[in-house]
């Protein structure tokens, strides 16, 4: 599966997707994208990393992807459970903007705080089923 | 009242201690058990011998919204029957203790016996239908349990899911009934029940509840054609045979007779059915127990007779008749069960009960034989023996039966008195042939006398059937005058049971029974071999089982084939028939366009693509192909996702058909050692119906598309998702916000799948 | 517009549902790879394929012109990724299948591994 | 607004990620399990109270108004599900904890079984159409990982067959949400309910009503569908199959009763129709079960077989029959739970469930005959046991309704079933001992997690005065839906 071309073009290209990825995270609040998108975007980067080095996929830590789904439900589930300690229904989210040096004014909202979970859940889940298949 | 409830827990209360504190083989078991036996009879004595209240029930409620509870009742009828049931119970139980052997399972053995005794109490003091139809089936199982007790024995197995299996279908077809009744009546309580005949008797329901409940007695009862799961039940250890199947359980169904009678025997057939089952029994039993080689199947073939002389008694629902009928049970659970009791004592000591192979029990078993002896002739209505007067008493309502009827009776008579005859003075004579005699001799010693704790039970059941006879009035009189009150109401019978009742045409029919019994036994019995001669109805039962298990085998195999295509095609076929018969019996109606923009060029040509995408994948050569083509639709779908305004999907679309195609090809392509794929030739069948699913589903979303009948839920999100929840990407705002709880559940999926894939892969597989 | 929407889902229905009525492992999977992308097309035609854009508002936030119904694109996401979990088991199961029996065809397999 | 509802998905939900995090630690992650199972356990108590003594409960997720957001709505059917759920949960894992294997404790067991009780317990409660598919989903992946947890090559090929069935059947579901979202334009229950009623096509309410009905027949075991039940509850180790056999279908069973009471019950013919078909789902369920001679595949046909009885109770559909369903929906996820652990015992004793080979389990584990014989008249529905009951209940009602039919088929599979089962009792328990025993089968562990569920069923069917207001009470709510819809939309 080795070949050098795709190792320098993976090279150059992990660290591009990986920031698209994050792009489309962050914009999708308001315009395509999201915590699954980015995901999976992530997913196939880190899949395409380990297809372009010389390790086998199956190598490596194996409990770290596995952690990362059950960090990602935490995350989630944490974001939901939050305001029933405050006093409101499961679930609810809140938002507000912040004026911050140099950016102006960013919104920051809880939901995405739970997309966050999602996207972790996702990459965890693409690079667990894919290096269980091809790690054998 | 509190002296029946008592009644009625002391023997569960048995059971449950007996669990808790006993060994398995423990020899107290029995001891502590005929305890509990002994003081449940005392509790019924003493019930007795108060007199009967008023009003004589208790009312326990169980579940009263479904009239369910557990009240009780004291009557005549009941006590008469608890009395039986305890007295006997308490013979049986110290006859036990001393019968089993020391490494049997005495615990679970007393255990069930007390369970049974209870629930027998249970039946015949229950106020409630639907009680005494929990505490029948309880009898019905620790009967079960009971005659499988020597659970090794395949006959003890078969016997036992025979009897369980025609007593419990009766129970349900008598439940049935009940429940008919109760819902005509609006009550199950028997006492409310009795002034409410006529309600029953108005309803259309009256024919089968007075079916169904006839079932129910005449299975539990063995009457004809039911007779046939007592025989076999006699594999069950004696002492159980002598209680469960000679003394109570199988009056239970009597007791139902006598119960019911006064709201039943109005109704039509109750009467004339029950008494020509009862008289049918009497006759043919009998015939059948003269022809049985096997002293228990004897026993029990004369058990099933003589209670059809009693049902023939309880269903003409006559003061006099009831009251010979219910003298001739009390008499019957006395000799009846020391006969049982008595063969079980010679099957100890001969290790046999073959007519055929036993030796001179009058020299070997004086004692016995002398007990087994009175016994039979008590139960052959000879004087001075209490079984004298009920036969008189029988021969003289039979008189009233029509001449048919009463003819037969009298050979039902002639009959019972040859069998007693045989039992009384065949077996101990010895019809043991010389071969038999030479196996027997060398093995074990001659028979002989057991030890006393063996027979003071019988002795002492002899010495009552004995007393019945020669004190009949101040013995049974006020007890039987009570249940006869309680089985028909309103009456106003002034009973005198005495032995001596003239010369009549009743004495002259019992003198002709016994001397024609007499000579049949002497010049028909004696010079023929007994055999066990097969039921029809046996046959007939054998027969459907085996045809349900093979029946039920080959239903099974010809639509269980575990092929997952055939699982496919069934749901496919009823999921069209059952759209296309919605179509036939409903007007269909119009397809309506919603508005509708037409397709560009572009439009089309994905469109185009993806179908021939759709195609490609379905005649694909090769696995490589397959997969390829699978990837192009997924990809011209997302593209088509674009084109309908839904970016955030065409994105997923791409990325999820990458990594799927991925998996698909490191999994069947990239490994080695496949083979290819067979070509398969085109299913039309599969084709027609997958087509038909396939557009019909789509029909139908248009369909309904098209016939909107309110706004969409949608337009909320529209409005609020950046005013509210403060984004402008409406999909995601209700993945995260509107809709959060589904992608909660959707991660989890996610998860699951992932968690699930590693441990498919990485778990070496677990050899079972 | 509606019209070809709905002959494509057909298309893939009809596909998927044929290829889950084979025999052949691989097939089955696919079909049902085809199936849930042909329900995921049907559902998205009940948003009402109205000339309109995206159901994505502008930044100021009102005033746009109309736009599709939201609520199914919802549904199908959470579809497909549903289904994509689903699909990864069903491979990794039949891969499993497949190396231990080195047969994929159910027929066959049902019949070694008929009961006991 | 309470969070009362949420607690019984949140916190299987919140220990399945912590047990995740403990897989290599066996006898913590025991530990853990049982103490969430058991905290669960009290919410979902709580929360059949607060039914009980305050009504239908709801609880809007995120504070979005009722039609919109997506709703938990909790009637005493669902919240008396919960609780049976958690009941026969604690007792399976009890079971678990002492019976398996320490490969398949490693390989997310727990983790798994967590999951399986947050997608069964948010079908249960939600209010919301797509959200059952998302529940559903849920506990059907969970299910799928389980039974094909340790990879034997048959349990791989049931559970690949039970894959593609319920693929087939999720896709069905989906094309009936575009149906009928295309109809009404909601997913919430209570709006369904009242958006189905207006609509004025009598076919198209008919045609959804016929692909609902399907969509839950599959997952509920009906005639004709239930074909992939038997085999996929035998493939997995006896208390996984002790746990799907309770719980799974049921939570299809109980998808039914809700769509049916909500959306269809005035539909002509889906009330003769459920009726017919209850019929054939016991009558063919009991004769599957007749003709196998493996204690576990019998028990798998009579889930199916008993399913009929609860599809009876709802086709009958009035306040007796659907008291009788949900009372036997609720013995019968306890009983069958019982005796899929006995069988799980038996195996641990002798290592198989084949009538055949069995033989004379009394003489050693005469604890484990008693408590067979006790939990298999249960499910034949002797008396005075919970099945009694919830037969009494059923019969009555068919009698009073004239759907005479049905009660004599009721009654000959009920006699049927006593049959089969004294067939398990005379072939495992009686007869000469059949193979020797490797272990001890009955625990105390084991014979306590039995123990427990077969109690509860006697004490169900004696303290038929306790529970029967808790069905009355779900009969009545399932007969009048606006109850629920006031609920979920308040007052009209």
């Amino acid at each position: 599966m080795y070949s050098l071309i795709l190792a320098v073009a993976v090279r150059y290209t992990y660290p591009l997707l990986l920031l698209f990825a994050a792009f489309l995270f962050l914009k999708g609040h308001n315009s395509p994208g999201g915590g699954f998108i980015a995901g999976l975007l992530t997913a196939a980067a880190i899949v395409l990393s380990y297809i372009a080095s010389k390790r086998s996929p199956g190598d490596g830590p194996d409990r770290f992807f596995v952690n990362l789904i059950g960090f990602g439900l935490c995350v989630a589930l944490t974001t939901a459970a939050v305001p029933v300690f405050l006093g409101y229904p499961f679930f609810t989210h809140t938002f507000g903007f912040v004026d911050v040096p140099l950016l102006g004014k960013v919104e920051l909202a809880s939901a995405s705080l739970f997309d966050l979970g999602v996207y972790m859940v996702v990459v965890g889940n693409v690079v667990t089923v894919i290096r269980a298949m091809t790690g054998q | 009242m509190g002296a029946v409830l008592i009644a009625l827990l002391l023997p569960f209360a048995g059971a449950i201690l007996l669990n808790l504190f006993s060994a398995p083989r423990s020899a107290r078991a029995g001891w502590v058990a005929s305890l509990f036996a002994g003081a449940s009879f005392l509790a019924v004595a003493s019930a007795a011998l108060g007199g009967i209240e008023q009003p004589p029930t208790l009312y326990l409620p169980w579940a009263p919204a479904l009239d369910l509870s557990l009240s009780l009742l004291a009557d005549g009828l009941s006590l008469l029957f608890a009395l039986v049931i305890s007295a006997v119970g308490v013979v049986v139980f110290t006859f036990a203790a001393a019968y089993l052997e020391p490494h049997e399972q005495r615990r679970r053995f007393f255990c069930y016996l007390l369970l049974f005794m209870g629930a027998m109490l249970g039946v015949v003091f229950s106020s409630n239908l639907l009680a005494l139809f929990v505490f029948w089936e309880l009898t019905s199982i620790s009967s079960f349990l009971l005659i499988g007790f020597w659970h090794h024995k395949e006959r003890s197995r078969y016997g036992a899911l025979k009897a369980l299996v025609i007593t419990a279908t009766g129970g349900l077809a008598m439940l049935l009934g009940f429940i008919m009744i109760g819902l005509v009546c609006g009550t199950f309580e028997i006492p409310e029940l009795l002034g409410r005949g006529d309600l029953l008797a108005a309803s259309p329901w009256a024919l089968p509840a007075v079916l169904l409940v006839i079932a129910g007695a005449i299975t539990k009862s063995a009457q004809f054609p039911f007779h046939l799961w007592l025989p076999t039940a006699m594999e069950a250890p004696t002492p159980v045979s002598a209680y469960l199947h000679a003394a109570t359980m199988v009056k239970a169904g009597l007791y139902l007779v006598a119960r019911l009678g006064p709201i039943m025997s109005p109704l039509p057939l109750w009467t004339p059915l029950l008494t020509v089952i009862g008289i049918a029994t009497m006759v043919w039993c009998s015939y059948l127990a003269l022809r049985q080689s096997d002293l228990k199947g004897l026993l029990a073939f004369s058990t099933v007779s003589q209670l059809g002389l009693i049902m023939s008694m309880l269903a003409a629902a006559r003061p006099e008749a009831a009251a010979a009928g219910l003298f001739h049970l009390l008499n019957h659970a006395a000799f009846k069960g020391a006969l049982f009791l008595l063969v079980g004592v010679i099957e100890h000591e001969a290790h046999t009960r073959d007519v055929c192979e036993l030796g001179p029990l009058r020299k070997q078993m004086p004692k016995t034989h002398l007990l087994l002896a009175l016994g039979a002739l008590s139960m052959a209505g000879m004087p001075p023996l209490g079984g004298f007067i009920s036969k008189e008493m029988f021969l003289e309502q039979a008189l009233h039966l029509g001449p048919l009827l009463a003819m037969l009776s009298v050979a039902g008579a002639v009959l019972t008195a040859a069998y007693c005859f045989a039992l009384a003075f065949g077996v101990g004579r010895g019809r043991k042939t010389e071969g038999a005699s030479a196996t027997a001799t060398s093995g074990a010693e001659a028979p002989h006398d057991p030890h006393f704790s063996l027979l003071w039970g019988p002795g002492l059941l002899i010495t009552v059937a004995l007393l019945f006879g020669l004190f009949p009035q101040s013995l049974a009189g006020a007890l039987v005058a009570g249940a006869v009150e309680a089985a028909v109401p309103g009456s106003s019978l002034h009973l005198h049971l005495s032995l001596w009742h003239g010369f009549s045409p009743t004495l002259a029919a019992s003198a002709v029974a016994l001397g024609s019994g007499y000579i049949l036994y002497s010049r028909w019995w004696q010079t023929r071999t007994p055999d066990n001669p097969l039921l029809v109805t046996d046959r007939i039962y054998d027969f459907k089982l085996e045809k349900l298990e093979s029946w039920s085998k080959a239903v099974t195999v010809s639509y269980m084939s575990g092929l997952v295509w055939r699982y496919n095609t069934i749901i496919l076929c009823v999921g069209v028939a059952a759209i296309s018969a919605v179509f036939l019996c409903f007007p269909v109606p119009q397809l309506q366009a919603w508005p509708a923009r037409s397709p560009l060029v572009f439009e089309v040509a994905v469109a185009l693509t993806a179908i021939a995408a759709v195609i490609g994948t379905c005649i694909a050569k090769t696995r490589l192909a397959a997969i390829l083509s699978l990837g192009a639709s997924g990809y011209t779908l997302a593209l088509m996702f674009a084109l309908l305004g839904a970016p955030d999907l065409a994105l997923t679309q791409i990325m999820v058909e990458t990594i799927s195609v991925a998996l698909f090809l490191a999994v069947f392509v990239f490994l080695p050692s496949w083979r290819p794929p067979e070509t398969r030739p085109l299913r039309p069948g599969h084709l027609a119906l997958s087509i038909t699913a396939g557009c019909g589903a789509c029909y139908l979303v248009a369909l309904a598309r098209g016939h909107r009948t309110a706004t969409s839920i949608a337009e909320f999100f529209i409005e609020n998702s950046a005013k509210l929840a403060g984004w402008h990407n409406i999909v995601n705002v209700i993945l995260v916000d509107f809709r959060g709880l589904d992608t909660l559940g959707e991660i989890s999926v996610l998860g699951i799948a992932a968690l699930a894939c590693y441990a498919a892969i990485k778990m070496a597989p677990q050899r079972s | 517009m509606e019209l070809l929407v709905l002959a494509v889902s057909a298309a893939f229905l009809s596909g998927g549902l044929y290829l889950m009525l084979d025999r052949t492992l691989l097939r089955v999977v696919i079909g049902i790879g085809l199936l849930s992308n042909g329900t995921n097309l049907l559902l998205l035609s009940t948003s009402g394929l109205t000339p309109g854009g995206a159901p994505i508002l502008a930044a100021a936030g009102h005033g746009e012109t109309a736009i599709v119904d939201p609520l199914p694109q919802a549904l199908i996401l959470t579809a497909i990724v549903i289904g994509f979990g689903v699909t990864a088991l069903l491979l990794t199961l039949a891969y499993r299948t497949y190396q231990s029996q080195g047969s994929e065809d159910l027929g066959e397999l049902h019949g070694r591994l008929a009961d006991e | 607004m309470s969070n009362l509802p949420i607690l019984p998905v949140a916190l299987p939900l919140a220990s399945a990620v912590v047990l995740l995090f403990l897989r290599d630690r066996p006898a913590l992650s025991r530990t853990v399990a049982m103490a969430a199972n058991l905290v669960t356990f009290a919410a979902a108590a709580k929360l059949l109270l607060t039914v009980r003594d305050q009504g239908i409960q709801v609880l809007q997720f995120g504070n979005w108004p009722a039609p919109f957001g997506i709703v938990f709505t909790v009637d005493m059917l669902g919240a008396l599900m919960v609780m049976v759920t958690m009941v026969v949960s604690t007792a399976t894992l009890l079971f678990a904890c002492f019976s398996l294997d320490e490969p398949r404790e490693r390989m997310f067991f727990y983790p798994l079984f967590q999951f399986l009780l947050v997608g069964v317990n948010g079908s249960f409660l939600t209010g919301d159409l797509f959200n059952l598919f998302v529940w559903f989903e849920v506990l059907l992946i969970s299910s799928y990982a389980l039974m094909s947890l340790g990879g034997g090559a048959y349990q791989l090929q049931e559970t690949f067959k039970y894959l593609v069935v319920n693929a087939l059947s999720s896709c069905l579901f989906l094309i009936g949400v575009a149906i009928i979202y295309s109809l009404t334009g909601t997913l919430n229950f209570a709006q369904l309910s009242v958006r189905m009623a207006e609509v004025p096509d009598p076919a198209l309410k008919a045609v959804v009503a016929v692909i609902f009905m399907l969509v839950f027949s599959i997952k509920a075991a009906l005639f004709p569908l239930y074909m992939w039940l038997p085999r996929a509850y035998f493939a997995p180790p006896t208390v996984i199959s002790g746990l799907f056999g309770g719980l799974l279908t049921k939570v299809g069973v109980y998808a039914l009763f809700r769509v049916v009471s909500l959306l269809f019950a005035d539909l002509p013919f889906v009330l003769p129709l459920l009726v017919f078909v209850a019929g054939a789902t016991m009558f063919f369920g009991v004769i599957g079960a007749l003709s196998q001679w493996d204690m576990k595949r019998v028990l798998s046909y009579h889930i199916v077989s008993q399913i009929g009885y609860m599809i009876m109770g709802l086709g009958l559909f009035s306040q007796v029959a659907l008291a009788g369903g949900i009372f036997y929906i609720i013995h019968h996820i306890l009983v069958k739970t019982a005796l899929f652990l006995i069988a799980g015992a038996v195996e641990k004793s002798r290592g198989t469930t084949n009538l055949r080979r069995l033989g004379g389990v009394i003489e050693t584990e005469a604890l484990l005959a008693g408590l067979f014989m006790v939990a298999g008249l249960g499910l034949a529905g002797v008396p005075p046991l919970s099945g009694f009951i919830a037969k009494l209940l059923l019969i009555q009602a068919g009698l009073q309704q004239g759907s005479y039919g049905i009660v004599a088929v009721s009654l000959l599979v009920s006699f049927l079933t006593l049959f089969s089962m004294m067939k398990i009792f005379r072939y495992v328990f009686w007869r000469e001992e059949g193979l020797p025993r490797i272990e001890e089968g009955g625990n105390r562990a084991r014979l306590l997690s039995i123990a427990v569920l077969v109690l509860l069923g006697v004490a169900m069917g004696l303290g038929a005065s306790v529970v029967m207001p808790y069905a009355e009470t779900a009969a009545e709510q399932i007969l009048n839906p606006q109850l629920y819809v006031a609920a979920v939309l308040g007052e009209p």
